[in-house]
């Protein structure tokens, strides 16, 4: 177990070094960040001394080992925009996100089990096609479209929920909800055709032939084997979630990572990129590795090494 | 014991003639056929074709001009609400352009970027899956890690910065889109060409001395493709998605080309107030993705049990 | 500081929510965008500097009016054409309990005009030096006569740092704990979440009236507008037209609007073989556009049409020019046939920024209908500027452009002969002359008259056709008295609660 | 009734597949599985040779490189005189043309996607050996010598029985005509009363082709009934070969009696107590020391654990790999 | 002697597919004393499953199970679900012909074994634990207790299918129904664990329906045979009328296609053509397409089950006809 850990995290590092390729060469190809740092009005000799100042007009693959040898140190430069370096601006919001994609995680997987394995105990009935339809539809619908809806309805209209913004636990529930819809419905749809595949095995048979009681065999021998590829997807998700809530973030004014990201990329602010991208690679690496862990941990034919 | 010498042991089974004209016919009219017993999949079908139909009858459904532009007009109510016109019967948008047709044309950039887009990261995907997947070792080291790095980056993220620089547009949203997606078709492609080239049959190939391009056109590719499509219907669901949240961070499809998620976002001022601007391609996106998804579901269906027949 | 953000878990369906801001001594804002920064140096836009004139003090400050009032400096005089005096407050200190001293001033001052990394260095470049008369007295000098040296002092970057609580503790430190002599000291900044801020109660001028100012970033309009009416927020900037009525129909919400520097226009170009360089295809431009239509449907007549982008309030000002426009169709479509369009009308690609997709929108169908024939290339912001700033457009593009220094040569830089080479291509030696002229000139009156008869060439020669000066749209609620500024910035000192 | 020839068609020495087992992310740190360890045999031209051994003991790995369809860790395969590690690609493509291979299953080794006249024309195709109207006519052929009917030429494998599917199998590896047919297990994946079907016509076509066979089975039975001589694998070697009369009749392996033992016959009245073997096989991972049999065997004494019997000679034609080969060999001629 | 144990009397399982309603046992009928060892055989499809599944009460929708099964006088098909639970696992319990797949792979042996006990049982947990391991031993795994602690892929096949036994026999029922025991084990093994079986049943006095497709295996066990063919019974008879009598065209079949040890032939007999599609049964007698005695009356009539001699019956209507 130590030692699968030990070769994954070492698989971790030709993953980042080509992140860090692509990043770096997406990140230099995207303009010229000086035009964005000076006010309309600059001249041109003020664009010189200041790409000079930042080093931008080296050959790039002097910039990239530059930068290379930096971001090893986790210096990724300092942010444009805010003038701090940019690695603390992305981890302080680390835990914004955390706590959205935790909270729709959440959210989904309460609401796509029950739906899941219910839709497969009842294949081609009408509460399976039910939950297809809905879930398909909490698939089909722009998060933002949902968010702006759900505002109205519930902030604006019923005024239970607060609007937008990060603070306690109520202000959690319309955007983990909204990202979680989408997450549940896809989940859904795979707990539901993972559930049949496991209905359809011998060990169910057996298991019905002992005597017991169908909730138990449903809830016990169908269940933890449905789990084993919906971990799978769930750490896909999780992984996407925290890079990839910006939309989600943007309606609810919810001051995440994805937040910076739109404002980094949309002002050329190469050094929160950077370090944004590195930041959710290395997480979605490690959240790859704990999710082979605990696939491990579920299913015991898989062994350590 | 019994012998039974006057048993002929060498003839063809007898399958006669009339047996196997109706496994043939079962064989062509099976597809049709499950169509129409899923309800679900025939659903999705007529959903489908719907859509295609709007998109290439567009100008005979529709006498306005989806971009004519007309201040005086604008936001003015569906038929059946109080100050709607039969002139503009789903009413008009910000603009005051006549929902109807924008909705019309519309299907025709949300399909072309939904199927373009899928296109190119199937094509880039699927080539590199079948390389990784066929020929192992280092080059399927490399190719999955290269993999992996796009996995650990935000697909989002990814357009936004592309998008960023080259700026928005049919083309570019088609293979932005298209290059940001291939990595979901590699992995599938290459655990589909790993199952495959341990299949006998393709074994039995290299037995016969066929070359590796053979065996890869011939036995493993047509394999592939039933799950190649599959992932593929759904991917055209995403893209779609995909694309109004591209509008929605202002990296959409740009006038005077029309798309619903264009629409949906602009109009996401207006929910609130005037809802029919929005609500409109918002439906018109889910009842899309919803056939695709549908249609999708059943295609795995009937394809499934020939990806299961191994024996 | 800091305090309760938000209502916590224990809410119950029918319990309203109690947000802060129903809190009597707290002034909540939502604004659209987060400050970049709390360096007053550093930091190029509105957003930014809307925030933190709450903080830092400027030597002397625009009242609502845009006229110089005293800040920091009591007093100020000409002493020659490139020296300015400035007689300092005493008894001033800063938020960390330092006083407020000329040695503040002048590094402050310096810092901005040396440092060339800084965002607002240009506007300051010119500073020579600052010379400390005595610990309440400085001199500032330009290397040239600069009639603006009082308007730049006015703006962002001339925002006064503490020299010695930066010079022990560094740049980062301070930008971390941030701290000026203004009304409101730094509580916290959660980024593109909210900026906190409370009461300096040694400020100079008194007691400030709120005990807190929450600036909340709320990036998209709906969920400000939904933010405000459910009651999160006392005032939202940037209300979407259609939202107008949605608010003003609200208990206890209203609308305010007020014009801002804004000048929504058309910058053509002039270069040669190009169709915009014709005066009657300009012309036909300016002709086709119906700059009220616009105004009042898309702004939702928060707007004011104008054939000038020196508005009221701006030294320069041509008054004879502001809630003027010029539309008719039917001479738009004869200059074109004049112009040799007889049949197909000539092509045009306008380049915008997305966040005025609408109104170009209006724009190219307007045009289309006297027959040009137009392509739209709505541009993300960042592509947008970034074209801007390397000058490649085509025949078009549109922009709203501000005027941070409230001066009319801040909106013809770009026409000056140098700077308009390969983008407008203007070249009008009679403006050059004027411009040149204004730029040294220290006499008010006959600069002011230099810059009103350049006004009147733009309006013919249109080298840009302006639609309309916008308005800033703003969703109140009735518990405060909120007047926008036309320079946008939040100073909440000038907004008070209404009488309960 | 076949003739033999001194020149045997097949030579295999010392044959052997290891397939290294990984054992953390160190190379060459795990230990390795020897799915196949030192076979060696000749098979004569017109000859079937059996090959059976219980699941997993080695059987399809030596055929199939044979085949080379897998690389040999060790050992030389002889065929026809020459070696097929020598040979370069060009070659090996000819030779191919006279080794083929039936597999197991006939489902997983006919191409899904593919029509049964693209399947069999396939062969001839890569090797260039016939065109348009005469491929046609080969295949009808073909589909005719393994007793399928020519209208079935466009069906897809998935609407045949198992088997027709095999027949189609069979037909592929005939296409060209080979000189040896390697068939893995090709009736264990079929019904009883289709096997028969299969095993006439191996047979006829035996007769026919004059084709050499190497069958492998672990059905004692069918393969008693089609070989000439037959060779008895456990864990990944050859116990004992023998002519079939010799092995069912006077074994001189313990592991071949259990073998014979076990198998039950279609017989009430010859119900009896049997002597089983008792134990599972083991792990070709990590095999028994010395004899491999040994912690099965009933008369396995001290030497058995240390020592590894070599194959040997023991009556004519007639090999065992047993240090006491003939202790508890018994004539079973009298019992039957 | 000879008490009934169970009686499947026109026993119709149907299954309704896309394709249409597959009738995969068509009318079955047959008895299986206390103590005695019944088989049936066939070839694959030949419905041998379905008629399992349908005693033991786990025939899922889209099935249909229709006729009467009696098991000690009750009428299982009118059961309610609960008591037919009480009754599975304990009074019947059945094996599975694969025992790679019928163990659930996420749970111990132990676990799985256990559950059996509890369910049916009043028992403890540790107690039934305890029992479970005793039962491991029964049917000879050594170290039963570490056994208990193993997942199933850890045991070889032989092993799990002890396994399976164990669980199957755990709660001593009275009819043990065994589909395929060792098809998908070796020779040495399968012999091993058919001797267990015969051991065991005959220890408890268990009913026992071996169901194989391998004609030695039956020789070896079963004291009375069933012969299916495309879902109905074609023949019933004690073990030895049936390899020594046999009186269906199809037995006879089976009967020559099977190469032995004992006899060396040239040629085997087979049976040409395959068993029919279930959805396209032929007219008259399912088997005449194939069957070397078939008439033009067989094209058209159905034959009935008759009684040959004493306790062996034949469908076939040329019964009188075949002789040897
Ligand atoms: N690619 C591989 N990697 C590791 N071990 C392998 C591999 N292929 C086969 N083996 C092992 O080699 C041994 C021999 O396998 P082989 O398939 O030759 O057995 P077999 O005698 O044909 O069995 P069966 O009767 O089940 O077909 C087995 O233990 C198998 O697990
Ligand atoms: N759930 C089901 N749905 C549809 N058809 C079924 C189902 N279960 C069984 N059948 C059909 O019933 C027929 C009899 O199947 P059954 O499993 O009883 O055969 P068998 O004699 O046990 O064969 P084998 O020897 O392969 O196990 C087959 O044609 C099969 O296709
Ligand atoms: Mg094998
Ligand atoms: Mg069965």
């Amino acid at each position: 177990m130590g030692k699968y850990i030990i070769k994954s995290l070492l698989q971790v590092i030709p993953v980042l070094l080509i992140v860090s390729i692509i990043v770096f060469v997406l990140v230099r190809v995207t303009g010229d960040p000086v035009a964005l740092m000076l006010p309309e009005t600059a001249t041109a000799e003020d664009r010189a001394v200041l790409a000079e100042a930042l080093g931008l007009n080296q050959p790039l693959y002097v910039q990239y080992l530059k930068f290379l040898g930096s971001a090893l140190q986790g210096d990724f430069g300092k942010s444009f925009r805010y003038g701090e370096s940019a690695l603390p601006l992305v981890l302080e919001r680390l835990p914004a996100s955390f706590e959205l994609a935790a909270a729709a995680m959440l959210f989904a997987v309460l609401m796509a089990v029950p739906l899941g394995v219910a839709s497969a105990v009842k294949r081609n009935t009408f509460v399976d096609l039910l939950i297809s339809g809905i879930s398909v539809i909490g698939k089909a619908m722009p998060n933002f479209w949902m968010g702006i809806m759900l505002i109205l309805l519930f902030s604006v209209i019923w005024g239970v929920l607060p609007v937008s913004g990060r603070g306690g636990l109520s202000h959690l529930i319309l955007p983990a909800f909204t990202l979680g819809v989408g997450l549940a419905a896809q989940m859904t749809r795979l707990i539901r055709s993972s559930m049949l595949d496991i209905l359809n095995q011998d060990y169910i048979r057996t298991a019905r032939s002992k005597g017991i009681r169908e909730i138990w065999v449903i809830g016990k021998h169908a269940f933890r084997n449905g789990m084993i590829p919906v971990v799978t997807i769930m750490s896909l998700q999780f992984t996407s979630l925290i890079g990839g809530t910006l939309i989600t973030e943007t309606v609810f004014a919810w001051p995440g990572l994805g937040q910076l990201l739109v404002v980094a990329v949309n002002t050329h602010d190469m050094a929160i990129v950077q370090a944004a991208v590195f930041v959710i690679a290395f997480i979605v690496v490690i959240t790859n590795i704990l999710t082979d862990v605990a696939y491990r941990l579920l299913d015991p034919r898989i062994k350590y090494d | 014991m019994a012998v039974m010498n006057d048993m002929p042991s060498l003839t063809p089974a007898p399958q006669d003639q009339a047996q196997d004209q109706r496994q043939r016919a079962a064989g062509v009219g099976m597809l049709t056929k499950s169509l129409l017993r899923s309800k679900t999949g025939a659903l999705g079908a007529v959903l489908v074709i719907i859509v295609c139909l709007l998109a290439l009858l567009a100008p005979l459904l529709t006498e306005h001009d989806p971009n004519a532009v007309n201040p005086l007009n604008r936001l003015k109510p569906p038929v059946w609400m109080e100050g709607g016109t039969s002139e503009h019967w789903l009413g008009t948008d910000n603009l005051g352009r006549d929902m109807w047709s924008r909705i019309v044309y519309g299907s025709r950039v949300s399909l072309l970027v939904g199927v373009g887009a899928v296109l190119v990261s199937g094509m880039i995907g699927a080539v590199l899956g079948l390389i990784s997947g066929y020929y192992g070792k280092w080059v399927d080291a490399v190719i999955m890690r290269i993999a992996d790095a796009f996995m650990a980056i935000p697909t989002i993220l990814f357009m936004l910065v592309v998008l960023a620089v080259v700026g928005p547009g049919m083309t570019t949203l088609i293979f932005v889109i298209g290059v940001t997606n291939w990595v979901s078709y590699t992995r599938v492609v290459r655990g589909e060409v790993l199952s495959i080239k341990a299949r006998d049959f393709v074994k039995a190939a290299r037995a016969v001395g066929a070359s590796h391009g053979r065996i890869i056109v011939r036995h493993i590719l047509p394999n592939i493709l039933s799950s190649f499509i599959v992932i593929s219907g759904m991917n055209v669901a995403t893209t779609i998605i995909m694309e109004a949240s591209l509008s929605f961070l202002g990296l959409g499809i740009k006038p005077p080309d029309i798309s619903w998620g264009g629409m949906l976002s602009d109009g996401r001022q207006y929910v609130a107030t005037s809802w029919w601007v929005a609500t409109f391609p918002g439906l018109a996106i889910t009842v899309t993705v919803l056939g695709v998804i549908f249609l999708g579901d059943w295609l795995r269906d009937v394809l499934d049990p020939h990806m299961k027949m191994k024996g | 500081g800091g305090g309760n953000t938000g209502a916590g878990a224990n809410t119950s369906a029918d319990e309203k929510i109690e947000y802060e801001a129903t809190k009597s001594q707290t002034l909540t804002f939502g604004v659209g965008t987060d400050i970049e920064s709390f360096d007053p140096h550093n930091n190029n836009n509105t957003a930014s500097e809307a925030v933190i004139v709450n903080v830092f003090d400027y030597l002397l400050k625009n009242d609502s009016e845009q006229n110089k009032v005293p800040g920091l400096a009591t007093s100020w005089e000409q002493v020659n054409e490139t020296t300015w005096q400035f007689k300092l407050r005493e008894g001033v200190t800063f938020h960390n309990g330092d006083p407020f001293t000329a040695e503040d001033v002048k590094f402050t001052i310096e810092r901005v005009a040396k440092d060339g990394a800084l965002k607002q260095n240009s506007y300051f470049k010119n500073i020579v030096e600052v010379n400390i008369v005595d610990e309440h007295t400085v001199d500032i000098v330009t290397s040239e006569p600069d009639p603006l040296l009082l308007n730049r002092l006015s703006k962002m970057g001339a925002g006064i740092l503490p020299s010695k609580y930066i010079q022990d503790k560094g740049v980062e430190a301070f930008l971390k704990e941030p701290v000026g002599t203004g009304p409101y000291k730094f509580s916290k900044w959660i980024k593109d979440d909210r900026v906190e801020l409370v009461k300096n109660e040694n400020y100079y001028e008194g007691q400030p009236k709120w005990d807190q100012v929450v600036f909340r970033v709320i990036p998209e309009a709906s969920t400000r507008v939904s933010e405000l009416l459910a009651g999160g927020i006392d005032v939202a900037s940037g209300i979407p037209s259609t939202d107008i009525d949605r608010i003003q129909n609200a208990d206890s919400k209203k609308i305010v609007k007020a014009p801002t520097q804004r000048v929504l226009q058309l910058i053509l170009r002039h270069t040669e073989g190009i169709v915009t360089s014709d005066p009657k295809v300009r012309e036909a431009i300016d002709l086709a556009i119906d700059k009220q239509g616009i105004v009042d449907s898309i702004a939702g007549g928060a707007g004011v049409v104008t054939r000038t982008s020196v508005t009221p309030g701006n030294f320069g000002a041509d008054p004879s020019l502001y809630k003027q426009s010029l539309y008719d169709q039917e001479r738009a479509k004869e200059l074109l046939k004049e112009a040799g369009y007889a049949d197909a009308g000539p092509e045009l690609t306008i380049s915008v920024s997305s966040q005025y997709k609408e109104q170009s929108e209006v724009v190219a169908a307007m045009l289309e209908q006297v027959g040009f024939k137009v392509n739209l290339d709505v541009l993300e912001p960042s592509a947008f500027s970034e074209r801007y700033s390397s000058k490649s457009f085509k025949e078009i593009f549109m922009i709203g452009i501000g005027n941070s220094l409230f001066d009319a040569s801040n909106n013809y830089n770009r026409y000056l002969f140098e700077e308009a080479k390969d983008e407008t291509d203007y070249d009008n030696p009679e403006v050059e002359q004027l411009l040149q002229s204004a730029l040294v000139n220290m006499d008010p009156a006959s600069r002011e008259l230099e810059y009103q008869q350049v006004q009147q060439i733009f309006a013919e020669d249109r080298p840009a056709v302006y639609l309309y000066q916008m308005e800033g749209v703003f969703g109140v609620d009735q518990r405060v008295n909120f007047q926008p500024r036309s320079d946008e910035l939040f100073y909440a000192e000038e907004i008070t609660p209404a009488a309960q | 009734m076949k003739k033999t020839s001194t020149e045997p068609l097949l030579d295999v020495k010392g044959l052997k597949k290891h397939y290294p087992q990984k054992k953390g992310w160190l190379p060459g740190k795990g230990g390795v599985v020897r799915a196949v360890d030192g076979v060696s045999f000749k098979v004569l031209p017109g000859e079937t040779l059996g090959i059976v051994g219980e699941s997993g003991c080695g059987k399809s790995t030596t055929g199939q490189m044979i085949t080379k369809l897998l690389e040999p860790t060790e050992g030389e395969i002889v065929f026809q005189g020459r070696n097929l590690a020598e040979l370069s690609n060009q070659e090996l493509r000819k030779v191919r043309r006279d080794l083929q291979f039936v597999f197991q299953d006939p489902y997983s080794s006919l191409n899904p996607r593919m029509k049964v006249f693209d399947i069999i024309a396939e062969p001839l195709q890569v090797h260039g050996l016939a065109k348009g109207e005469a491929l046609r006519n080969e295949v009808y052929r073909l589909l005719q010598t393994v007793g399928l009917g020519p209208h079935l030429v466009d069906r897809h494998p998935h609407e045949f029985s198992g088997g027709q599917r095999q027949r189609i199998g069979i037909a592929r590896a005939l296409a060209m005509k080979p000189k040896l047919v390697v068939c893995d297990e090709p009736v264990s994946a079929l019904d009883v009363s289709i096997q028969a079907q299969i095993l006439n016509l191996l047979k006829d076509l035996q007769e026919q082709f004059e084709l050499t066979y190497i069958f492998i089975a672990h059905g004692l039975p069918s393969v008693k009934h089609i070989s000439d001589r037959i060779a008895v694998m456990y864990l990944g070697k050859i116990v004992e070969l023998a002519p079939r009369e010799d092995l069912f009749n006077r074994s001189l392996h313990p592991y071949t009696e259990a073998l014979l033992e076990a198998v039950p016959v279609p017989d009430p009245r010859l119900r009896k107590e049997r002597i089983l073997l008792s134990g599972e096989m083991p792990s070709p991972a990590n095999p028994p020391s010395g004899c491999a049999f040994h912690p099965r065997c009933p008369y396995a004494v001290e030497r058995c654990r240390i020592e590894a019997p070599l194959l040997q000679e023991y009556n004519e034609g007639h090999f065992a790999a047993c240090h006491f080969p003939t202790v508890h060999s018994k004539d079973k001629e009298g019992a039957r | 002697m000879t008490v009934k144990l169970l009686e499947v009397e026109h026993l119709k399982t149907s299954f309704k597919t896309e394709e249409g309603i597959i009738p995969s046992v068509r009318g079955v009928s047959f008895t299986v004393n206390r103590g005695e060892t019944f088989a049936i055989v066939g070839e694959s499809g030949s419905g041998k499953s379905v008629t399992s599944l349908s005693i033991m009460g786990l025939v899922r929708a889209p099935g249909k199970v229709e006729g009467e099964i009696h098991f000690e006088g009750k009428n299982l098909l009118e059961l309610s679900k609960k008591e037919m639970r009480r009754l599975r696992g304990n009074e019947i319990s059945m094996i599975f012909q694969e025992p790679m797949s019928s163990l659930n792979p996420v749970f111990k042996i132990g676990n799985q074994i256990r559950e059996v006990i509890v369910q049916h049982r009043k028992v403890s947990k540790a107690e039934a634990h305890r029992l479970g391991i005793e039962m491991l031993e029964r049917v000879g795994i050594p170290d039963a207790a570490k056994v208990a602690g193993n997942y199933p892929h850890q045991l070889s096949g032989g092993m799990r299918q002890r396994v399976m036994i164990a669980m199957a026999l755990a709660c001593r029922p009275k009819l043990l129904i065994a589909d395929e025991p060792t098809t998908a084990l070796d020779v040495t093994i399968q012999a091993q664990i058919l001797k267990l079986i015969a051991e065991l049943s005959e220890q408890e006095n268990t009913g026992i329906i071996l169901i194989t497709h391998d004609l030695g295996v039956v020789a070896e066990m079963a004291d009375r045979v069933a012969v299916m063919y495309a879902g109905e019974v074609v023949e019933e008879a004690s073990v030895f009328d049936l390899f020594e009598k046999p009186g269906h065209p199809y037995t006879l079949g089976l009967l020559g296609s099977l190469p032995t040890l004992t006899e060396q032939r040239d040629r085997l007999d087979s049976i040409p053509g395959t068993v029919p599609n279930m959805l396209n049964m032929p007219e008259g007698c399912p088997f005449h397409p194939r069957c070397p005695y078939a008439e033009e009356q067989c094209k058209t009539e159905r034959p009935e089950l008759r009684v040959k001699e004493a306790d062996h019956r034949v469908r076939c209507l040329r019964m009188e006809e075949i002789s040897h």
